[in-house]
């Protein structure tokens, strides 16, 4: 492998309120995690961050060692993607919650014992009080990730990342962990960040989505006006790839060619262009900046969906 | 401990025994197919003493007799008699110095352990930095260098003027006994496998660290010291475990020189001894000792995983 | 077979000219249990055919059993009992080097591109080695042979050199088609083709394995955890659960009213992207876990977990049974939910 | 056969060449990657310069190994003797140049030897599994119960002392490590999907054997023999001193060690010598061994 710099994440930015959910839609290498990872300034080494994460008016990227420390888990929770390995195997899982309140001075020692079984209630584990003290192996895939979110949601922080929370799970398991995370997130009147590969995960939870490719947000929206409208070539085809559970005839699918780009090596121009459809001259050359193409609603795109006709004999030439 | 543990123990013991009784037997039968008889030939006998004695050691009899009376004697302790020192009983001698090569080896694990693990833990958490480097390469070296260079080079370093040293084999001189006399051959034996832990304990840490459950430890807050402790620290311990076994038979096997070198009075200076004055049943009883104590040494390292790792259980 | 009046899937007479039959599959694998006794039942006496140039769907959760089921069509692993017919030849009593030549025939297509390509060997190596172990080409016409199949799963020819590490997972997908392909085989089982790969790429190869069938007259038995590509892909879809099928039927007739409550389950489970379709959508929530293989439920394996048991269910097995014309269902109230 | 059609248009994904990254093959790779060890160069330089002297010895030695009285016994480091006298007023670095040609045969030839039985019986047990495995491995468990050091002394007991028997007793018990080792890399590569897929495309046993998994293992088979040597080579020096290794009056550094070891305090540097060459050695190939590691699996790199 070559080495140099990886823009793994190049001029994201996006606000987020509470009580919302905002999804972040991209596929593997689209800079998605390690959005939500700078978030919590956890990107591993040797990644580095620029740029400004306000929280209410601090700035992570300027915290303190014992700043930031406060801050995760106890402002910001995270729920990852492999219930499996995001438990340590040696320790019980009941005291993996418990630990995760001590860390922060919100209860006392005798509360936080208190607390670890009602949280555990709190997301649907089973016979919690038995099950409290038994360790993650013990656990199914998706009673782990309960756990996991049982953990996040113990200090009520006010903003929980889900990073691909699914993901790992049977599509029966997804579906009632999406359940849970719906319900968790309106009592806690939290924001939530959904990252996602899933374009149906996001129509279903969130309020507004963001799509990501190449480390860049190449839209972002309202969910009903992404998926009614989508503006941008990537977001259109990609909605456009998948079959859907409830289609009727057995349509042609369309793919979006190549691969996506090495950002070791990114391509000049607009990110996508390599793999797009609709390009023109400029796209080769210039990176459109995300502007905005309907109330809320922005693309970074020369052309933009709207401007097409026909774009589906379009895309099967 | 668990009643499936003592039974996992109990299964373990008895298979020690059937290795041990396996082991000699087979030194045994090879050692009687050595042409000529088992008595040392240097010296010079009447045909009628010969007979005599061989008729004691009941080298007289045909070897499926003679290994039908000897697996008898082994199934109730007895390894039967030295053939140089007529009279010295072979049991209780080697247990004596199984005492004295026990304390040397045990001493020689802590070493290695504890200076493995920490210097391991360290290089890892201070990845890249110089700390890290020195470690390292101190751990190439230490593991290069052989354990009898070891014993050398300390000897010349501490000592040598300090028990005012003055030749031949060191412990023999000054006799075997004393406390102080324990840290110098232990590590000797223990650095170079303290190196090796040392360089293991770096990459399983390096390894967890990585883990989504570190991660996870970090994400929810945790002081950086408890992240390194609770959560990587004893994940990282559960591979360098798997290596304390063939180590501890190579310290061991370290023993059978370091107290060759030193003089030290343990089961390892016995066996050479009596192998280079043909001592068979000497041989084959040092044999059935050191089977059932790397057995012993591997079941202890096997009852710890479970203390360690809640997924395994017995 | 011991009733030759009852219709099983095998002997579905809407199959007209069924290329693989099998029958009463089983397969069983011993399990560290504490005394070795305990046994996983991966495939529990399992009854199919499979038309001849039709794409038979094989949906499941995982440990469902269907990988392994499709390693046992394909003889990587013996079967415990039971029957694969393949062309009237029974593939479970092929041994040697009879089971060896019935290779060129029945190929299959892995789970894993990374794990799926030797990485020591480059890809006019990989392509060509199933031409090197039957004898068919050699030398400049194995070349012609590799390129002309490359050329066709839309890989660069002038990349034979190449190993696969310098590939990206969809491209690698396409090597391992390329393997398949280059004996021009009859019969595929692709286990799980797209699941590894990146969503932007599922629809390349899915488009690719379809354009393949039509132009070579392949079958296939496609087999995947997501209801959606698999119905999308198959005429035909049969769902599994602890090993065993619960139901079979046509992709558009299981869409429109499954008749199982498992498959209806698993069909509301799945969110679609469209945000009005998913207001209204309630998927159906299961209790409780998968039990393990190793003990399952005894009678309907589902009746644990399913919404609508009766008490019957945990006490008589409901058979796969034909409940309209291609359409079996293993359930007492099939279509009831 | 029949023809495949030239193209398929509708699936054909056009292909751009920057998709593919720089054509490199696994084995430049790992070789690029081991010269830019600095540690690794050294060592190979090390050991170059000790094969050099081994080569050399046979033909040439500034005193012969075997000449005693060249000058007061015990006497240190001088111009005519730069590594000293030993007690019987021996050159020094003669000697060490012999215990060079000494060692590295041992050291190659049991590690060559080792990883050949290693490599046979692990592939045979892995692969096969069932009977076979049941007995190579108990062969392996119950060998493990006994310290090598006390087969090896037994063995070169009954067979003699010559330098081809002390690399076959030495021999005799390295190959175990070896065995477990590729018996592991096997059982696992044997699960590896393009093991399936060999068997699924119809190749036979034997080329599934030496095309997929032997070339897979192969990483680990040669950090494995490279770390062999060191082990073979202070394996010699231990029966070297334990007076059961190459007779006398061959320049083993083991038994020069063992020699000066009753002057250890009077003339250090007749032990040291010795010891220093055999370390030197030592840590070269343990550093090689370290590069090659990291180099064939970049993982594990720091």
């Amino acid at each position: 492998m070559s080495s140099g710099t990886v823009h793994a994440v190049d001029g994201i930015s996006f606000d987020i309120d509470r009580g919302e959910i905002v999804g972040v839609v991209g596929e593997s290498g689209s800079g998605k995690t390690m959005t939500a990872l700078s978030l919590l300034r956890l990107v591993p080494e040797p990644g580095k961050i620029s740029g400004r994460i306000l929280f209410g008016e601090q700035d992570v990227l300027q915290m303190a060692d014992d700043e930031i420390r406060e801050f995760r888990g106890n402002e910001v929770a995270m729920i990852f993607q492999d219930p499996m390995t995001s438990l340590n195997p040696v320790l019980r899982v009941g005291f993996q919650v418990e630990e995760a309140m001590d860390a922060h001075r919100r209860f006392t020692r005798q509360q936080s014992r208190e607390r670890v079984v009602p949280m555990l209630q709190r997301v649907r584990i089973p016979a919690a009080k038995e099950r409290v003290k038994d360790f993650p192996h013990q656990f199914s895939g998706g009673m782990r990730q309960r756990a996991m979110i049982a953990m996040g949601v113990s200090n009520e922080p006010s903003l929980l990342i889900a990073d691909e929370p699914t993901t790992a799970l049977d599509v029966t398991v997804q579906a009632s962990i999406i359940e849970l995370l719906r319900d968790i997130s309106r009592e806690l009147r939290a924001a939530v960040i959904l990252i996602t590969h899933n374009m149906a995960l996001v129509a279903s939870l969130c309020n507004r989505v963001i799509v990501m490719y190449a480390g860049r947000i190449v839209e972002e929206g309202p969910t009903r006006a992404i998926f009614k409208n989508p503006q941008h070539p990537y977001t259109w085809s990609l909605l456009r790839s998948m079959p859907r559970v409830d289609e009727v005839a057995k349509e042609r699918l369309i793919s979006i060619k190549g691969v996506p780009p090495d950002l070791a090596k990114p391509p000049a121009g607009c990110k996508f262009h390599p793999r797009c459809r609709f390009r023109i001259d400029k796209c080769f050359t210039e990176e459109p900046p995300l502007g905005e193409v309907d109330p809320g609603q922005l693309a970074r795109c020369w052309v933009l969906m709207k401007n097409i006709q026909d774009p589906e004999s379009e895309a099967m030439r | 401990m668990s009643r499936g543990t003592l039974i996992y123990a109990a299964q373990r013991l008895v298979l020690i025994s059937v290795t041990a009784v396996v082991v000699s037997s087979l030194v045994f039968i090879g050692i009687h197919q050595l042409p000529g008889n088992a008595l040392a030939s240097e010296r010079r006998l009447n045909p009628a003493t010969e007979q005599a004695l061989l008729h004691h050691y009941n080298l007289d009899l045909p070897w499926p007799q003679q290994y039908v009376l000897w697996i008898q004697g082994l199934l109730h302790g007895n390894l039967g008699e030295s053939l140089v020192n007529m009279g010295t009983q072979i049991t209780p001698l080697l247990l004596r110095e199984t005492t004295v090569s026990v304390t040397l080896g045990l001493a020689a694990v802590c070493v290695t352990v504890f200076v493995g693990m920490t210097l391991g833990t360290i290089a890892a958490i201070r990845q890249n930095t110089w700390v890290d480097y020195a470690a390292s390469t101190a751990a190439v070296v230490g593991y290069s260098v052989p354990s009898f260079v070891w014993a050398f080079l300390l000897i010349l370093l501490t000592v040598a003027p300090f028990y005012n040293w003055t030749g031949g084999t060191f412990y023999e001189d000054i006799g075997w006994g004393k406390p102080e006399q324990i840290p110098v051959p232990a590590l000797a034996l223990g650095l170079p496998y303290a190196a090796i832990v040392a360089r293991l304990t770096r990459a399983s840490m390096l390894e967890v660290i990585r883990q989504d459950y570190v991660r996870t430890a970090w994400a929810k807050g945790l002081k950086a010291r408890i992240v390194i402790l609770r959560h990587a620290l004893r994940n990282a311990l559960i591979p360098v475990i798997s290596i304390l076994g063939p180590l501890i038979t190579g310290i061991i096997t370290g023993s059978v020189v370091i107290e060759t070198l030193f003089g030290i009075p343990g089961l390892g200076k016995e066996f050479v001894t009596s192998i280079l004055d043909r001592d068979y049943n000497i041989v084959i009883g040092v044999f059935t000792f050191y089977a059932a104590l790397v057995g012993l040494a591997n079941l202890a390292v096997d009852l710890i995983y479970p203390v360690l790792d809640p997924r395994i259980r017995y | 077979m011991s009733q030759p009046t009852t219709v099983t899937p095998a002997t579905d007479p809407t199959i007209k000219s069924p290329l693989v039959r099998i029958e009463h599959l089983v397969k069983h694998f011993p399990t560290g249990g504490a005394f070795g006794r305990a046994v996983v039942h991966a495939v529990d006496d399992v009854n199919l055919a499979i038309q001849k140039g039709e794409t038979l769907g094989l949906v499941g959760e995982s440990g469902c059993g269907k990988s392994t089921l499709g390693r046992v069509i394909v003889q990587l692993q013996p079967a415990t009992s039971g029957h694969v017919f393949f062309q009237d030849q029974d593939l479970t009593r092929l041994r040697g080097e009879k089971l060896r030549r019935i290779r060129q025939q029945v190929q299959m297509i892995f789970q894993d591109p990374y794990a799926s390509l030797n990485p020591r060997m480059t890809v006019g190596d990989i392509v060509s080695e199933p031409l090197r172990n039957f004898r068919l080409a050699r030398g400049k016409k194995a070349e012609q042979r590799v390129q002309e199949v490359m050329r066709v799963v839309g890989l660069n020819p002038g990349f034979v050199n190449r190993y696969p590490h310098e590939f990206s997972g969809g491209q690698r997908q396409r090597i391992g088609i390329a393997r398949a392909l280059v004996l021009n085989p009859t019969f595929m089982v692709a286990d799980e083709p797209v699941s590894a790969l990146d969503v932007s790429i599922q629809a390349q190869i899915v488009n690719l394995m379809e354009d393949l069938q039509e132009k070579f007259n392949l079958t296939y038995l496609f087999i995947a955890h997501e209801l959606a590509v698999v119905r999308h892909i198959s005429d035909r879809v049969a769902v599994m659960y602890l090993g065993k099928i619960v139901e079979i039927g046509p992709s558009a007739a299981i869409r429109d009213r499954p008749l199982h409550p498992y498959t209806k389950v698993l069909q509301s489970s799945v969110p679609v992207p469209d945000p009005d379709v998913e207001a209204s959508r309630k998927p159906i929530l299961l209790k409780g876990e998968i039990p393990s293989p190793v003990n399952p439920p005894p009678a309907c394996r589902f009746h644990t977990r399913c919404p609508i048991a009766q008490k019957i269910c945990s006490e008589v097995e409901p058979p796969l049974e034909m409940k309209e014309s291609g359409r079996f269902a293993a359930c007492h109230f099939a279509g009831q939910l | 056969m029949a023809a495949l059609p030239q193209s398929l248009e509708s699936s054909q994904e056009q292909l751009l060449e920057q998709d593919i990254a720089d054509h490199v093959t696994l084995g430049q790779d790992a070789w690029r990657r081991l010269r830019r060890n600095r540690l690794a160069v050294i060592g190979l330089v090390i050991i170059s310069v000790f094969i050099v002297s081994a080569l050399i010895s046979f033909v040439w030695t500034p005193y012969p190994t075997w000449r005693q009285a060249l000058g007061p016994t015990y006497q240190g480091p001088t111009l005519a003797h730069p590594l000293g006298l030993d007690d019987y007023g021996r050159d020094i670095l003669s000697r060490v140049m012999g215990g060079a040609a000494i060692a590295l045969s041992v050291g190659v030839g049991a590690s060559a030897i080792a990883s050949f039985i290693g490599i046979l019986l692990g592939l045979l047990a892995g692969f096969y599994r069932g009977k076979v495995d049941l007995v190579i491995s108990t062969l392996i468990n119950v060998s493990y119960g006994i310290p090598d050091l006390l087969i090896a002394l037994v063995l070169v007991l009954l067979i003699g002392r010559g330098v081809g028997n002390i690399i076959l007793a030495i021999a005799v018990t390295a190959w175990l490590g070896m065995a477990r080792l590729v018996r592991g890399q096997t059982l696992s590569i044997r699960e590896k999907e393009f093991v399936e897929a060999a068997r699924t495309i119809g190749t036979p046993n034997a080329m599934i054997l030496l095309r997929h998994i032997l070339p897979n293992a192969l990483g680990p088979i040669v950090v494995q023999a490279t770390y062999l040597v060191p082990a073979a080579i202070i394996f010699e020096a231990f029966l070297s001193l334990l007076g059961m290794g190459i007779p006398p009056p061959a320049p083993s550094w083991g038994r020069m060690a063992s020699e000066g070891y009753k002057a250890l305090e009077l003339a250090p540097h007749i032990v040291l010598m010795p010891c220093a060459a055999l370390s030197l050695t030592v840590l070269a190939f343990n550093w090689v061994g370290d590069g090659l590691r990291d180099a064939i699996d970049p993982r594990m790199k720091r």
